[in-house]
């Protein structure tokens, strides 16, 4: 086993999350192998690396989307910051680890609802009846998902009429309306053309301000541009962690230099 | 110029732009320290010049790393990617400015240190000439950087000539100087240095100027007559 | 976050350990919760386990009662049903010869126009068409089959005998042809149905290679709809293996050991039902075959299923 | 076309493109089969609905002489005029009430079971084939283990109740079949961003799977209404009757909480066993009774079908991924 | 107040008839019921205690009274009305001009099957050419009583001919076929008289040839073809006021509604019998738990007398 | 209505297709505004811009694929050269033109058939039967492909195990099988992971030693790498048409420069 | 280094990676052709020098062009990134080495106009050795940034002060023959800016050095001391 090159920064932010020699199984098949990370409050981690290398599987960890499958298995930890709550203990309810840390998909997957109800699903979801209340909530999710404007009007119509990218920010509305600790996209532009895309972006680096983000893309280009720090992956290992602006630029190990410079293949 | 889609990138951009003009600003002061420690003497101002050089150095290296830092992150296209390497060739020119400046300030301390200066008359009123022209075109380069302001880069590079004539006078007159008083010859050398040092602050000024056109024009004028230059820059795209 | 919501815990409070027992806590009561919900729905689940459980148990029970009368060899190899004669023989055959030719005309006529229709429909004509065609065919399905016994007899029989003088007023044919009729939109509309799921890139892919309507249609979209083609024709099977009334009604109810479809002759449905609605005692001998002839039939219609299972599993293509 | 040779590749010394003419030619030959299959479809599908059409038209001509109101409010009667069908509606009606009350909830209980709560393995795999297996058995077994199971065993006699489950246990496969096709239509990233916003499974189920499933589940509900309908062997099995000159009681009226439920435990007749027992009599005045009843009963199936268009259409309109 | 009826479809038109006008009657405050489960399906019901009158048109058999016996139910057997079976063929026929019980048997029997196909084989007189037979479905009544009639031996029969449980799916048959020949209940003949075409029957060689009609039923020249029809009333259910008033009523009207169905009535003594049997509350089956065959009007009311 | 700002090379290779004044209804609504535009043989020719600009449609003239839906128009021109056909002429057989121009999608879109099977569909089509031809083409087309070493061994199994990336592989190769003369690609790698959309870009540079290409693209940076004339589309017209470099250093119209440069929102 | 998956971005790479050898080789000759003309005299060769001029001028031109379009089309990152970067301000250097070259070849032939070379006795010879340490230099940075030497670029780096030192003591002589024959004032001048731009070259291999370092090893190591680079070069990453 490969041992991963981890580059921390010099006067490093608050820990949100840290994995912990983090094993993943499907069945047999272990999809990670031994991973270690810290993810930082408030700062965008993007994950990259080639087709099956277990990005997203990584992602699913950390908030039990894998527990919806049966034959899974985790080893290792993801320690939740500050309560230090080990993410993948069997005593925790991963219904309660979900309700924490909100994930936006890789399509956009609006409910055929209302507008209005897709963003107040989550707060439904935790038996939340005052009306105002979540009204206000859902307002500020839209505005947080840089939405409302576009549909303050037409919040009664049903979501799947909107466009592509207006649906993927409803989502990352909708995951924003239960002020998570922490957000999770999986490869939230791939379904998406470029203008949209820039405008998930764009809001992917405003909403750090708020809340801490571990994105999964495939398009380097893009960790390039919205995460703080990279963790390249490969064949299930974490290969190299590190600042973005290092990773790409001047990456310490060989393998993640050729795949980002398109040496891979 | 417009917004783009990301504001982080307009940030990014718009910082490393304002650091080149704050480079602009250091090397343009150092130059003008440089010229008044000359006319003044000064080896107290002279040694801030040459104090500066580290800082300068250090910004030309810091944003060149910003540039290739924007350039991995951001895949710029045209217009910014035309800024950013005009600005990679910038802040190469600003450097060599500020090398400029404290080969000059260098070049006082050493005059000063010999006790040239007490010693004898030397034409440095005529460098001060010069320099000013030179200042006064970096300053100029710098002031159409901000604004990418073609036509102010076109009179830059036009005027260009004039600080050339000027060193060439001043040569011809210290050669007469030393012919006239071998004892000057290893101090007007120290002024033919520091009279080609501004010299080339003004070409620096015109490469700034030529690297202007090429980010609003898009087309590279170096090493063309000015003539050619200015018909580039005044072609309606 | 306002006092009104319920769930999340504060973040900070409790850390480590003492959360996780908060959590623990939280966790089975929740767990509790849906697993009531669970075993609910398991129930529901099982009402058709139960069913078949009972069916099989009825079956069988009497099954076995006939056959502790008849002998399982006989039931095979007899080649006479004469159940409730006075000679009684118990030869299945004869039955499954009626239901076998009675299914094969029905399905020689459903599966060819079904898939036919099919085709044309999801490939050949218009939207409009479609939506209108598609749901009046389906209305062959829901007419209730005795209208169509009636009909095969008075309609059918005397249209075929004009075109074939020697046809019996009782007939295999034109029972099975009507029977075929009414399973066309069986295999028609899940064959469509199944087509149309056939992603719209898989035939521009055929059309941009050059291909004409009828080459995309055969070569490309009924190739990758096979796994749900294969489904409506199993289910037309099942349709035809186990209708009754038209039978009862048109085919003569005529206990041949033919497979000649111009003959009249007996099924297993129409036995069955035949029986079941006549004045034989209950418990007698003649009124068990009736269970016997079932479990045969069932034991059929559960083959075909077995084998459209297996075909679908092999022949499932993503795409 | 230029003979360009284009392609390097030394096998293909024969270009596959073919010059004009030839190319043209190849089109018109292909484009042949396409019309002739055409005409072939349309004359398949010509079959089906000239069927149809004669089906209609020999019931409309035999019945629609008598299809007159008291058709509808009359009894059955002796004398071939004045027999009506009003018991039969009436009883079709109620019995297909307790039906869909029966078979829409477990069958969408069960479907949600095998499609959302049960492992996939071998045991998912035998109840699978196993309700496939169910939707081919013929009614008239229905009908035998109703006749054991609901009339006998369960003691509830020939009454509306045990016509209802009977239908129910009938269409139940259908009910599932399709409602699990509905479910499995339902995209997984929808669920899993319903589990990702924190839902338990229930809730999963409860607010997105079943109203996003609900154009598919009706459709399955109505198409095995519209068969349960015309069903009539399994419930000759069970006893339904043939004369019967009153109504049940008024659903859900009588006195609580006994009462509400009389009307289930009623005798009854349906419209099926009504043209089943008017075909069957020798006097033919009754066969046009028959007919008459056979085309209101299509017309009932033709409503229940045109009912589960108009939803699938009016529903999924605001439900795509 | 409901009178549960249910059984025999071939009883079912008098049972129908008598139910509606007794309704009427009654102002429907009593409730009438009738079913069609068959014979077989109705004795199981009957003998349960599930119903209160049974039809049926065959007399009850042992197996039944077994249950009936096991269940604690008694019986009241009131013969209603008679059937005529009557053998038909095609009205394009034109060489049948009558049958004996001989001939039918050489074409019905079990040994038939298969090698009396043709009409000469009955008949040398008769021409070659193809026999088509439609009779009732084996699990009848109608082809006990036949087969039993003609063959000597219930459910002794050739199987190679068109069976149905519908009667007017024989009709259809014979009908369509100028070689047919088949049988079933008097009332599907007499309703399609035009289709159809009645064959006399002659009990022996030698002895006339009867077609059969209300007359000669009656007066019992048409042999071996004619049985009656039964109701078998619940003793039990006998107790409740509306089963006892139906009861009577059906004895009274049951003369004018088999006429109305084209069903032969029993002559008014029969029915006088029968209502004395009824009040008297006399249980049991006359017949012993098998059917018969040739029973004579005056047979059958002797042995109701004997009771 | 704007003038699109066309820029001809100096020295222009041989002209393979020219689109004339070419306008396009679907329906009432008119999806292509008066594009002209040349396409010149052995280039790639890359058509970008925003969601719903018309890229597709245009690129589905090309091999008349709008005749499969009902309600479409086109006006204007599209002359194949050297014979100079008019694509889009009414008496032109819209399965001709398939023929001679080939398509590959967005999605991989494998016939669910074996490997062989897929690739030799279209000298199936076209009525071929000798076998060993055929043979030899499937082989030649699936090296053109850069698929043939990978499939060699296993021509008879289902194409639609393949990976996503050798699927479009398999779909280029099915396209080159029947030697088009021009081959359009709609997005083809929308749907791939980086690596397998570099084989394919790196496979189109190939191509094009052989036929002429024009592909659609939502990737900016994929059009800048594959191309060598870029068309800008925007709301049906064409805005600019230049060298990909000049496009992509030094666009002359504004629009252009805004949508390259991530201005456009 | 290894292949990208992009064999067009391979050749795209390595095309400008030999273009920017053959500038080199263009400029290391007009360098050395330059030093022939002044050891020999020869006009012609001076003005063979001048006319190249225009070359290089139009290689930086085009090769900054192509980097650029690399930039827009490619999206290059890491090391690709760093190798056109640097590139980039190599070709910058390497157009002032010609630009230096163009300076000696002009002043021979204002030498020879001027007819100096008959008239005086001038230290020609000891220019000769700055400027063949000079070429050496430029040769061997060339040489280096061809297989990318991390070694032999810190051996140059190391080298630079030789050349510095050398010009220095060509300064000091010249000043003395000066003061000694006030008539070779002019000349000298001359000299003295042919040796400064000799001792230019050597600055200029010294930046194709940092700039190696800057490739291969992702730090920037402009003006750094010599042995701070030396430790980046060595260090293993
Ligand atoms: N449900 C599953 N069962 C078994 N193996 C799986 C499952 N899901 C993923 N894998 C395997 O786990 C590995 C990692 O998969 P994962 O989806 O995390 O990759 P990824 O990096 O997200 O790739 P991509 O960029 O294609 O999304 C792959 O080898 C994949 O085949
Ligand atoms: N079948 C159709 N019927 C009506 N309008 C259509 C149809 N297909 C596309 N359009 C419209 O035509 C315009 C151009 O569509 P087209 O698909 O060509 O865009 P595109 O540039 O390819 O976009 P994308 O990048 O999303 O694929 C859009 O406004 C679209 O809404
Ligand atoms: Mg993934
Ligand atoms: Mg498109
Ligand atoms: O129904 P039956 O008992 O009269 O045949």
């Amino acid at each position: 086993m490969t041992t991963s090159t981890i580059t921390l920064p010099n006067n490093p932010p608050p820990l949100k999350a840290e994995a912990k020699a983090l094993d993943f199984y499907y069945g047999a098949f272990k999809a990670l192998k031994g991973i270690s990370m810290p993810v930082y409050e408030n700062r965008v981690t993007a994950l990259i690396g080639p087709s099956g290398c277990g990005k997203s599987t990584f992602l699913r960890c950390f908030n039990r989307m894998h527990d919806l499958y049966p034959g899974h298995r985790y080893d290792g930890t993801i320690q939740l910051l500050p309560d230090a709550v080990n993410l993948l203990d069997h005593q925790v309810d991963p219904i309660e680890v979900r309700m924490r840390i909100s994930m936006v998909f890789q399509k956009p997957n609006p409910f055929p609802k209302t507008i209005f109800e897709n963003v107040a699903y989550g707060l439904r979801v935790r038996g939340e009846r005052n009306r105002t209340y979540i009204e206000d909530k859902v307002e500020a999710a839209l505005k947080g998902g840089a939405l409302w404007e576009e549909v303050r009007d037409r919040l009664d119509e049903s979501a799947v009429n909107l466009s592509g990218g207006q649906q993927q920010r409803l989502c990352i509305a909708r995951a924003l309306a239960t002020d998570p600790e922490i957000i999770l996209f999986d490869e939230p532009t791939s379904a998406l053309d470029p203008i949209a895309t820039g405008s998930i972006e764009e809001l992917v680096t405003e909403l750090k301000k708020k809340v801490t983000i571990l994105i999964v893309t495939h398009n380097m280009q893009q960790a390039a541009r919205v995460s703080d720090y990279v963790a390249y992956m490969y064949l299930g290992e974490l290969i190299e962690y590190g600042a973005t602006r290092d990773i790409f630029m001047k990456p310490l190990r060989k393998e993640t230099e050729d795949y980002i410079t398109g040496r891979f293949g | 110029m417009d917004k783009h889609l990301s504001t982080q990138f307009d940030a990014e951009l718009s910082g490393v732009s304002t650091r080149v003009l704050e480079m602009g600003g250091l090397v343009e002061a150092q130059v003008a320290q440089a010229l008044y420690a000359l006319a003044h003497s000064s080896g107290e101002t002279a040694a801030q010049v040459i104090a500066a050089e580290g800082r300068v150095n250090q910004m030309e290296v810091d944003i060149d790393a910003d540039l290739s830092a924007i350039i991995a992150r951001r895949q710029p296209t045209a217009r910014d990617l035309r800024l950013l390497i005009a600005i990679s060739k910038t802040i190469g020119n600003l450097e060599r400015v500020g090398d400029e400046a404290a080969r000059i300030a260098r070049t006082v301390q050493h005059l000063l240190n010999t006790g040239v200066f007490g010693r004898l008359r030397l034409p440095v009123s005529d460098l001060e000439f010069e320099a000013q022209l030179a200042v006064a075109s970096l300053r100029k380069a710098l002031d159409a950087f901000a604004r990418l302001d073609v036509n102010q880069a076109v009179e830059i590079i036009k005027q260009d000539n004039q600080i050339d004539a000027e060193f060439d006078g001043l040569m011809r007159k210290l050669i007469t100087y030393m012919m006239e008083d071998p004892r000057t010859i290893s101090a007007s050398i120290d002024l033919i240095f520091m009279a080609k040092a501004i010299e080339r602050v003004g070409d620096h000024a015109k490469n700034l100027a030529e690297q202007i056109i090429y980010v609003v024009k898009g087309t590279d004028v170096r090493h063309n007559p000015v003539e050619a230059v200015e018909s580039i820059a005044t072609r309606r795209s | 976050m306002s006092s009104t919501t319920a769930a999340p815990a504060p973040i900070l409070g409790s850390t480590g350990e003492a959360r996780l027992a908060e959590l623990a806590l939280a966790k089975a009561r929740r767990k509790r919760r849906e697993r009531a919900i669970e075993a609910v729905l398991l129930l529901a689940a099982c009402v058709s386990v139960f069913t078949t459980v009972g069916i099989v148990y009825i079956l069988l029970k009497e099954s076995l009662a006939f056959f502790s009368h008849v002998s399982v060899w006989d039931f095979i190899t007899d080649d006479q049903w004469t159940p409730l004669f006075e000679d009684a023989h118990f030869g299945i055959r004869v039955l499954l010869a009626g239901t076998l030719s009675s299914s094969g005309v029905a399905l020689l006529i459903a599966i060819p126009l079904g898939t036919i229709i099919a085709i044309y429909l999801s490939e050949f004509a218009g939207h409009r068409t479609r939506e209108t065609l598609k749901p009046i065919l389906e209305l062959l399905s829901g007419v209730p089959t005795i209208i169509y016994g009636y009909f095969a007899l008075l309609f059918v029989t005397p249209m075929l005998q004009r075109l074939m003088p020697e046809l019996p007023g009782f007939n295999v044919l034109s029972a099975g042809l009507v029977m075929g009729i009414m399973i066309i939109p069986y295999v028609s509309s899940l064959s469509e149905d199944a087509m149309r799921a056939v992603p719209m890139s898989l035939r521009e892919g055929s059309y941009a290679m050059g291909a004409t309507r009828l080459q995309t249609a055969v070569k490309v979209v009924v190739p990758a709809a096979f796994s749900g083609i294969a489904s409506a024709y199993i289910l037309g099977i099942s349709r035809a293996v186990g209708e009754t009334m038209i039978l009862a009604v048109a085919a003569g109810m005529q206990p041949n050991l033919t497979l000649d479809p111009t003959e009249p002759a007996a099924t297993i449905t129409s036995f069955i039902v035949q029986v079941a609605l006549g004045d034989l005692p209950h418990g007698s001998v003649g009124y068990q075959t009736i269970f016997a002839a079932g479990l045969t039939l069932m034991m059929l219609t559960l083959s075909f299923n077995m084998l459209g299972y297996w075909m679908r599993r092999k022949f499932r293509e993503a795409y | 076309m230029t003979p360009s040779p284009k392609t390097t590749a030394p096998v293909a010394a024969r270009r596959s493109t073919l010059n004009a003419e030839e190319m043209r030619a190849l089109i018109r030959a292909a484009k042949r089969y396409d019309v002739l299959f055409a005409t072939l479809g349309l004359l398949a599908l010509a079959i089906g609905i000239l069927t149809l059409a004669a089906l209609f038209t020999g019931m409309a001509l035999d019945g629609i002489p008598r299809l007159n109101s008291e058709f509808f409010t009359n009894f059955p009667s002796r004398r071939a005029g004045q027999a009506g069908i009003l018991s039969a509606w009436v009883g079709s009606l109620l019995v297909m009430t307790v039906t869909a009350l029966i078979a829409v909830p477990v069958g969408i209980a069960g479907a949600i079971y095998l499609e959302e709560y049960a492992r996939k393995n071998w045991v998912t795999d035998v109840i699978e084939i196993n309700i496939t297996n169910l939707a081919g058995v013929p009614s008239i077994v229905y009908g035998l283990l109703a006749l054991g199971l609901f009339v006998y065993t369960f003691g509830l006699g020939q009454s509306i109740l045990s016509a209802g489950l009977t239908l129910a246990l009938l269409i139940l496969p259908i009910v599932i079949v399709t409602t699990r096709e509905a479910l499995r239509a339902i995209p997984q990233h929808i669920r899993e961003a319903a589990y990702g916003c924190g839902a338990s499974q229930w809730q999963v189920v409860s607010h997105h799977l079943v109203p996003y499933g609900m154009p598919g589940i009706l459709t399955g509900v109505i198409i095995g209404m519209a068969r349960a309908i015309g069903e009539t062997a399994p419930i000759i099995t069970i006893g339904a009757l043939t004369f019967i000159a009153f109504l049940p009681p008024a659903p859900f009226m009588g006195d609580p909480p006994a009462g509400l439920f009389d009307w289930a435990f009623s005798g009854f007749t349906v419209m099926p066993i009504q043209i089943f027992n008017w075909t069957s009599r020798p006097d033919p005045a009754f066969h046009q009774n028959a007919a008459a009843a056979s085309f209101v009963l299509v017309f009932m199936t033709v409503g229940m079908n045109a009912l589960a268009i108009w939803l699938r259409y009016r529903l999924r309109k605001n439900i795509k991924w | 107040q409901i009178v549960k009826i249910d059984g025999s479809s071939t009883v079912y038109p008098i049972t129908e008839g008598i139910a509606e006008d007794f309704q009427k009657a009654k102002k429907n405050a009593v409730k009438v019921t009738v079913g069609i489960s068959g014979t077989g399906g109705g004795f199981k019901k009957f003998c349960r205690g599930e119903t209160d009158i049974q039809n049926a048109s065959r007399p009850i058999l042992a197996k039944e009274m077994e249950d009936c016996r096991a269940a604690g139910v008694e019986y009241i057997e009131l013969p209603v009305a008679f059937d005529a079976l009557t053998v038909v063929m095609n009205p394009r026929n034109t060489f049948l001009k009558s049958i004996t019980v001989e001939e039918l048997k050489k074409i019905w029997e079990p040994a038939a099957q298969g090698k009396i196909t043709r009409w000469n084989q009955v008949n040398p007189a008769w021409p070659d050419a193809p026999i088509k037979l439609f009779g009732a479905g084996s699990d009848s009544g109608t082809f006990d009583y036949f087969t039993e009639a003609i063959n000597g031996k219930a459910k002794s029969s050739r199987g190679d001919y068109t069976a149905s449980e519908d009667d007017n799916v024989l009709v259809q048959g014979v009908s369509q076929d100028v070689n047919a020949i088949g049988y079933f209940g008097y009332a599907y003949y007499a309703e399609n008289q035009s289709r159809l075409k009645a064959l006399a029957v002659a009990e022996k060689a030698g002895k006339p040839a009867v077609l059969p009609s209300e007359a000669s039923v009656l007066d019992g020249s048409y042999q071996p073809l004619s049985r009656p029809i039964f109701i078998y009333v619940s003793a039990k259910a006998l107790a409740r006021g509306e089963v006892r008033e139906f009861a009577d009523f059906y004895l009274k009207n049951a003369a004018k509604i088999a006429k109305e169905v084209k069903y032969v009535p029993l002559p008014a003594k029969a029915y006088s019998l029968a209502a004395e049997h009824l009040a008297k509350g006399k249980k049991g089956t006359v017949f012993g738990g098998k059917n018969e065959v040739g029973l004579k009007i005056e047979e059958l009311l002797a042995r109701e007398a004997r009771m």
